[in-house]
């Protein structure tokens, strides 16, 4: 009864929903005949998907952790913007970065923080950082059959005992606590490295307690840094500038570096 | 209604971001593949007084946009509680539309410029991605037009330059894009105070003296 | 008792063309424990008495945070209520997701309202028990609303609802001048000065930093709410100077009979 | 590829391999149409009329496929019908033209229809209004359309002028379309014509050896 | 407390043995009840005007809302039930802005009116639900026809009007609107006479304050008249209204 | 099977190559007309990773020379596989040829028809050829192999005949002689500039500044170019030429950790030792 009329100028569908059953050939001279017309130029079968490129890093010490992301956005061979964020604050102690497509990553950003928000009308309190990686990861699985095609790296601290951890996810969901983890189109160049000298995996002769993730604050942002800066040198869709979250006991501190921007 | 591919097509849009207001600038033409089919074809829309759109791509689908953005505007008419929706707010909204679109397999194919007081330049595509930007340029202009207005934008730059600017773009498009055409249009939105939209106009200063160092 | 038989039907006018529905649904927001609201060129201040059913029980919390620009003071019945604010947060939630910006009070309110409108006209509903009064600021400046179980809603200056809220009115009244001028913290104190009247014909009733809540919002300050010790310093500034005529209560109904609406 | 074969088949549908067009002037409209309709190469009609009422001051010319631009001409007739009952007078072009875009427009990826929507009407005269493929509505002082616009788009833009009177419209229309026939294997036949104005509607025929001959060769 | 309809007034759905339904007179009871409203067509445009009593002094004033643009060229005034009335001007917002987005022009009038008095009227059919408890007074820019005026009553009926009025100052205003002209006034000048009839219809020791809200209707759309002065108004008494 | 499949990137040189067998399947298929476009793919996977120059190049004639111009970026995908490499080839000693394609495309070509200009030379007994020679011979070269060598050039010199003279060559053969071009990736932001800034008669700075700026536009805009900006300056009759390798750095990596990397003793995990004492080396003496 909130509707009892239909709007009287509404019109009905033309058609059934069963499909036609043949597509009509054109007889107006129908553009995509027309000979000037290039079968390149248009896209055979258009596709909802786009890779927009960029990487995304988070690793996590003892006492904090670190999420970074380089702000190019580009569209195959073009850069249509050289400022565009990965990266999304969730709460005090977590932080979200995500590479792919940039329509796909708005999206999720914004449904988590409108999560967050009903979250924090129910408990009056912010998520904690478990809870919130496995709001991200049922929010990419909501979604297995039309994937959101983010590659996402989630970093925060325990708000209990202060300690750093980071999550990896694929992009329907599919995620795992890690020390350290890279995303997105670089992730080749620069994860191995990060492997090596964050994690010293390939360090076999040192027992695994002494492999536990050593590096302070300063030595990791340092070497976040220069794995930006390498990745920017061998990875066309990576550069113009590095955005870094710090995370720690003392709340969130952006910064912000340059990249080469060819 | 599922538009697969665009059949009556805009080309580029342009904007740039000046000290005391934003310049927008397109050519008149809808293409019907390669027939300049409809000449003097309006691309620049201002449903609000705050703000004009811009667009390029299939041209029932820009119609459907500005519909759907008079009709938002006259509901805000209709509120009558002096809160008007900031530039920001419509750009924002626009990405919403594109992005619910395309993720029903049944997008707006369109790229849409957003420019509105307050010195506001935005940029939606098809897939519902949203950025501000101090210079921008859609369709084959992100190829042609993007990287002369990226080399002249300043923060200091005033709208006069800036419109000059911009048109010496389109002269650039006309030159070296098919679709593109000498008829343009150009928006002034300034900071603050009254948009002007132009009527369609030709491009002057034409350089075709080169065709003289060819044997 | 007195009873007529236009009075139980939602759907039905009286000769008078009254709904008594509606009407009776108004009697509930005044069966709640008081609320107050009132606003200056800046700021938008909410206030409340909170009750306990029961020593055991925990304090009924009225005053909840919509958007970090907005909040809501209820009287009346709280589970209505809470409905109500669900609505209103996601409403607040909507607009941001589709415009990245805080919804403008005013049509949150009319939203609200036009709400509860929908149910008091059709026989499987029942109006909203509860009377809100929102509090928040937008790009025209601090707002304070009422609505009513009817779906009429009123921007006001100040406005008390809930038990003995006549009192805490008259106080407004008197004092609509100041509160239309106050500065954030004599806003505060205007509110709560006029949420202490309602206890001024009660024995052995105060209010103290138990029961009672604050909530401001201002231009450029969230909506941020106020209780327990954080509402201390603000009972401070009524205390000094009470009121001459609020000052010495004399006997009066003890708050237990009022007791059951606020918590059904 | 049997040339014969596709008018055995009843799966090819028929097609208005066409030009049509429309003139605003002054004080109302000319509509001009071949009339030549096909299923494949194989003419279907000779003599079709692909210039259809939708009001008595409102017309459609028809391009694209028959069955298409026939049963959406019919629903906008009725709609526009039903209108200027509830509103009690005649509806406007616009209208009429806008109940094209909306049903070329919601339903394009199954119709194949180009249109042009003309007529007159007391608030605003003769109009004009193209629907194309893909459902976009632009007004414009005249329009051509169908596979034999290609031809005589030169033609038209050379010789339209906005200060025509109805006799000059109905010229140039019989010499465009004649032109596009002479050139386009999909158009043929005669030209029919409707001028619309104050007075009403009057139709008229150009047969096909009447059809004025421009240079061949 | 029993009602003239002694038992057949209890339901929108039934019928008294004399064929009235006694819920749809009381549905305009309420509106009798409710401040003034007054339509009238003038020259060149439609003035709409609302006697906005005020409930209490803590109202901001110039915030009562009784008349609610739908359209660029329509506006809505609602004598009786105020959110019953923005109930019905939601439902006449989404007719104006269906037609407009199917047809691609504005709303005439007579379809709007139609359209709205068709729904009021659907909710006078069903015992599940109440007529509403308001008049919509429909001033409008007409294409064709120019100003116009159209009410629409709880039972779901609609006239076109010259001049209207309806609520409590209903009898004296109609005695007042009947003697002018209105169709030769000019705006400013009905505006005026429009603003005097409401004050001067009023009960000055009786009635509460007021605000007279008024709006007009004309070729450039739908004009909000924020304040009128007691000079303006050719009344002794001004809005009652505060700051 | 293992014959058929083994490619030119497989471990053991020997056995054979079926490149051009796929490639024929897809011309048969083009032919007939059933191959779709977007779902054969002409290309095999491998020689997709085919190093790539997606370049920014361009040219421009001014009254007494050219100015050529190039980026430095060669790609293999996505990824930068040489970040300096030459893309300015040489021809002869009054023209230079800048190559965009596939680099061993460009550079086979060039050095091709090199040499074939070198004996032209000298067949004629001339101290220069005609850069029209070269043009030919270029776009005769890449007809025959109908844009599947995929070189897009811009090839530039002088000579005693036509003075100063500028060439665009597509890769199916097609030639285009203008006082300023472009090619590659990026030409679309190097012909930006050159509509925007070529006036007739440039000075010989001023050519050289809009070419630089040309290609800087490209390097910045498209993703194909990079790094550095080489350009050849030809002039006097083709007697002078400026070959200026790295003329401008534009773009440098903005931080190298302070500290470096040092992976200390025991980072490689020691799984077996074997010590000798010594090693006898025979030299073996080839009799080629």
């Amino acid at each position: 009864m909130d509707r009892p009329l239909s709007h009287s100028s509404f019109l009905p569908p033309l058609f059934s929903s069963a499909p036609h059953p043949l597509s009509p050939p054109h007889s107006v001279p129908h553009p995509s005949a027309a000979p000037s017309v290039n079968a390149a130029e248009r896209p055979a079968r258009w596709s909802p998907y786009q890779d927009n490129g960029g990487t995304v890093v988070a690793l996590a010490g003892r006492d904090y952790a670190i999420v970074a992301a380089d702000t190019r956005f580009s569209v195959s061979f073009s850069i249509p913007t050289r400022e565009f964020t990965k990266i999304t604050q969730l709460t005090d102690r977590v932080v979200l970065a995500s590479a792919g497509m940039g329509a796909d990553r708005q999206y999720l950003h914004k449904m988590l923080h409108t999560r967050l928000a009903m979250y924090r009308h129910q408990h009056q309190r912010d998520m904690s950082l478990p809870a919130a990686a496995q709001m991200l990861s049922n929010t990419l699985y909501s979604r297995r059959f039309f994937p959101i095609y983010a590659f996402n790296v989630l970093g925060g601290i325990d708000s209990a005992t202060g300690e750093g951890f980071v999550y990896g996810y694929d992009a329907i969901g599919s995620h795992e606590q890690l020390k350290v983890v890279c995303s997105g189109s670089g992730q080749a160049i620069v994860q191995p490295v990060l492997d090596q000298q964050f994690s010293g995996r390939q360090r076999y002769s040192v027992p695994d307690a002494e492999r536990a993730p050593s590096l302070t604050l300063e030595q990791a942002t340092a070497l976040v840094r220069d794995a930006f800066a390498s990745a920017t040198e061998r990875d066309i869709h990576t550069g113009d500038a590095l955005e870094m979250w710090q995370i720690t006991a003392a709340g969130v501190r952006q910064t912000r570096y340059e990249l080469r921007k060819d | 209604m599922h538009t697969t591919e665009p059949i009556v097509t805009g080309a580029s849009v342009l904007g740039i971001q000046c000290v005391d207001g934003v310049v927008l600038g397109c050519d008149t033409l809808a293409s019907y593949g390669s027939l300049a089919r409809f000449q003097r074809v309006r691309r620049i829309v201002q449903p609000g007084a705050d703000w004009v759109l811009g667009g390029g791509g299939e041209y029932s689908d820009l119609q459907e946009v500005a519909r759907l953005l008079e009709t938002m505007v006259t509901r805000e008419y209709c509120q009558e509680d002096g809160v008007v929706r900031a530039p920001r707010a419509v750009h924002r909204y626009l990405a919403r539309v594109m992005y619910q679109r395309r993720s029903r397999l049944d997008p707006l194919f369109n790229s849409l410029v957003l420019a509105g007081r307050g010195r506001f330049l935005g940029v939606v595509d098809m897939y519902g991605t949203a950025f501000e930007s101090h210079v921008v340029a859609t369709g084959f202009g992100s190829l042609l037009a993007l990287p002369l207005l990226r080399k002249a934008w300043r923060p200091d730059m005033r709208m006069e330059e800036g419109a000059a600017c911009v048109e010496h773009c389109l002269r650039v498009l006309f030159y070296r894009d098919c679709r593109a055409l000498s008829s343009v249009q150009l928006a002034r939105v300034p900071a603050e105070g009254a948009i002007e939209v132009s009527e369609p106009y030709e491009l002057g200063e034409l350089q075709w003296h080169v065709a003289q160092t060819v044997a | 008792m007195l009873r007529n038989q236009y009075d139980t039907d939602i759907t039905t006018f009286s000769p008078q063309g009254r709904i008594h529905q509606i009407e009776y649904a108004s009697e509930a927001v005044k069966q709640g424990s008081a609320v107050v609201g009132a606003r200056s060129g800046t700021h938008a201040v909410l206030a409340c008495v909170k009750r306990s059913v029961s020593d055991l029980a925990s304090h009924q919390r009225k005053i909840f945070e919509l958007d970090t620009h907005v909040g809501v003071a209820v009287s009346g019945i709280i589970a209505d209520a809470r409905v109500l604010s669900k609505f209103m947060r996601n409403e607040c939630l909507q607009h941001r997701f589709a415009y990245e910006s805080a919804v403008p009070v005013g049509r949150l309110v009319r939203h609200v309202a036009d709400y509860c409108q929908r149910c008091t006209q059709r026989a499987s509903k029942r109006p909203f028990g509860v009377g809100l009064l929102v509090a928040g600021v937008d790009e025209l400046g601090p707002h304070l609303f009422e609505t009513c179980p009817s779906g009429d809603e009123y921007e006001l200056w100040a406005m008390a609802l809930g038990a003995r809220s006549q009192s805490a009115k008259t106080y407004l009244e008197r004092h609509l001048e100041e509160v239309k001028q106050a500065k954030r913290d004599e806003l505060i104190r205007l509110a709560l000065a006029a949420l202490r009247e309602t206890f001024a014909a009660v024995r052995d009733a105060e209010l103290t930093e138990h029961n009672c809540m604050v909530a401001v919002v201002g231009i450029e300050e969230p909506f941020r709410v106020y209780e327990d010790a954080q509402v201390a310093g603000f009972l401070e500034a009524i205390r000094p100077a009470p009121e001459p005529e609020g000052g010495s209560a004399t006997g009066a109904p003890s708050a237990s009979e009022e007791r059951m609406e606020d918590t059904s | 590829m049997d040339a014969l074969a596709p008018h055995h088949d009843p799966t090819v549908p028929v097609q208005l391999g066409t030009t049509i067009m429309a003139v605003s002037y002054a004080g109302g409209v000319v509509m001009a149409a071949d009339s030549r309709t096909s299923t494949g190469v194989y003419v279907a009609n000779r003599v079709s009329n692909k210039i259809t009422r939708v009001a008595p001051h409102i017309y459609c010319c028809r391009s694209g496929s028959a069955a298409d631009t026939q049963a959406i001409s019919d629903y906008v007739r009725r709609y526009v019908h039903e209108l200027s009952l509830e509103l009690n007078r005649e509806v406007n072009v616009s209208v009429a033209a806008s109940l094209f875009r909306e049903l070329c427009y919601r339903n394009k990826d199954r119709l194949t229809a180009g249109i042009i929507c003309a007529g007159w009407d007391a608030q605003h005269g003769g109009q004009v209004y193209t629907i194309t493929l893909g459902g976009s509505k632009l007004q414009q002082p005249f329009s051509i359309g169908g596979s034999g616009s290609a031809y005589i788009y030169g033609f038209c833009d050379a010789a339209y002028r906005p200060d025509m009177t109805r006799a000059e419209c109905i010229d140039f229309c019989v010499k465009a379309v004649s032109l596009a026939m002479s050139r386009d294997g999909s158009s043929g036949g005669v030209i029919r014509l409707v001028c619309v104005d104050r007075d009403g509607v009057e139709r008229q025929l150009v047969a096909g050896d009447a059809v004025p001959r421009a240079w061949q060769g | 407390m029993a009602g003239v309809g002694s038992g057949y007034d209890l339901s929108t759905t039934t019928f008294s043995p004399e064929g009235r339904v006694f819920q749809l007179e009381y549905a305009n009871k309420a509106v009798e009840l409710s401040g003034t409203v007054v339509g009238v067509v003038c020259r060149d445009a439609v003035v709409l005007a609302v006697e906005n009593v005020l409930p209490h002094r803590f109202v901001v004033s110039g915030t009562l809302r009784r008349v609610h643009t739908v359209d660029r060229h329509v506006a809505i005034a609602v004598g009786g039930m105020g959110p019953d009335g923005r109930h019905l001007v939601a439902r006449a917002r989404s007719e104006a802005e269906n037609y407009r987005a199917v047809y691609g022009e504005a709303i005439p009038a007579r379809v709007l009116a139609d359209r709205v008095a068709g729904y009021a009227h659907l909710y006078s059919l069903y015992w599940h639900v109440r007529p509403f408890g308001c008049t919509a007074v429909i001033g409008a820019w007409d294409a064709v026809v120019g100003a116009v005026l159209y009410a629409v009553e709880p039972d779901g009926s609609v006239y076109k009007y010259r001049a209207y009025a309806h609520g409590k100052g209903r009898t004296a205003v109609r005695t007042e609107l009947d003697k002018v002209r209105w169709a030769e006034r000019e705006r400013a000048e009905a505006m005026r006479e429009v603003a005097g009839v409401v004050e001067r219809s009023r009960d000055v020791v009786k009635d509460k304050p007021y605000e007279l809200e008024m709006v007009v209707v004309g070729e450039r759309g739908v004009e909000r008249i924020d304040r009128f002065t007691a000079a303006e108004s050719g009344g002794e008494r001004s809005g009652g209204g505060d700051d | 099977m293992s014959s058929s499949s083994s490619s030119s990137k497989g471990g053991n040189g020997g056995g054979f190559n079926f490149d051009h067998h796929l490639r024929n399947q897809w011309i048969t298929a083009c032919l007939q007309g059933n191959a779709d476009a977007s779902t054969t793919d002409p290309v095999p996977n491998y020689a997709r990773h085919a190093r790539k120059t997606g370049t920014t190049i361009a040219g421009v004639q001014y009254v007494g020379g050219v100015v050529l111009g190039a980026d430095t970026r060669a790609t293999e995908d996505t990824v930068v596989a040489d970040k300096n490499c030459e893309k300015i080839h040489y021809l002869a000693s009054n023209m230079y040829c800048c190559g965009a394609g596939t680099a061993a495309d460009t550079e086979a070509t060039t050095r091709l028809i090199a040499s074939q200009l070198e004996l032209h030379r000298q067949a004629v007994g001339r101290a220069r050829v005609p850069v029209v020679a070269a043009v030919n011979m270029l776009k005769r070269h890449l007809f025959r192999y109908q844009g599947y060598v995929s070189a897009a050039l811009v090839l530039g010199g002088v000579d005693e005949w036509h003075g100063p003279s500028l060439y665009t060559i597509y890769p199916h053969g097609s030639v285009d002689q203008l006082p300023y071009v472009s090619m590659g990736s990026g030409s679309l932001a190097a012909m930006a500039v050159f509509e925007a800034g070529w006036r007739e008669q440039l000075s010989e700075a001023d050519a050289r500044q809009l070419v630089y700026e040309a290609i800087t536009a490209g390097i910045e805009n498209d993703l194909g170019s990079g790094s550095n900006v080489d350009l050849c300056v030809i002039k006097d009759g083709g007697r002078t030429v400026e070959y200026l390798r790295g003329y401008a750095q534009e773009q440098v990596r903005t931080y190298r950790k302070p500290d470096g990397y040092a992976f200390p003793k025991g980072t490689t995990a020691v799984l077996a030792e074997d010590f000798r004492k010594y090693v006898q080396v025979r030299k073996v003496v080839s009799d080629l």
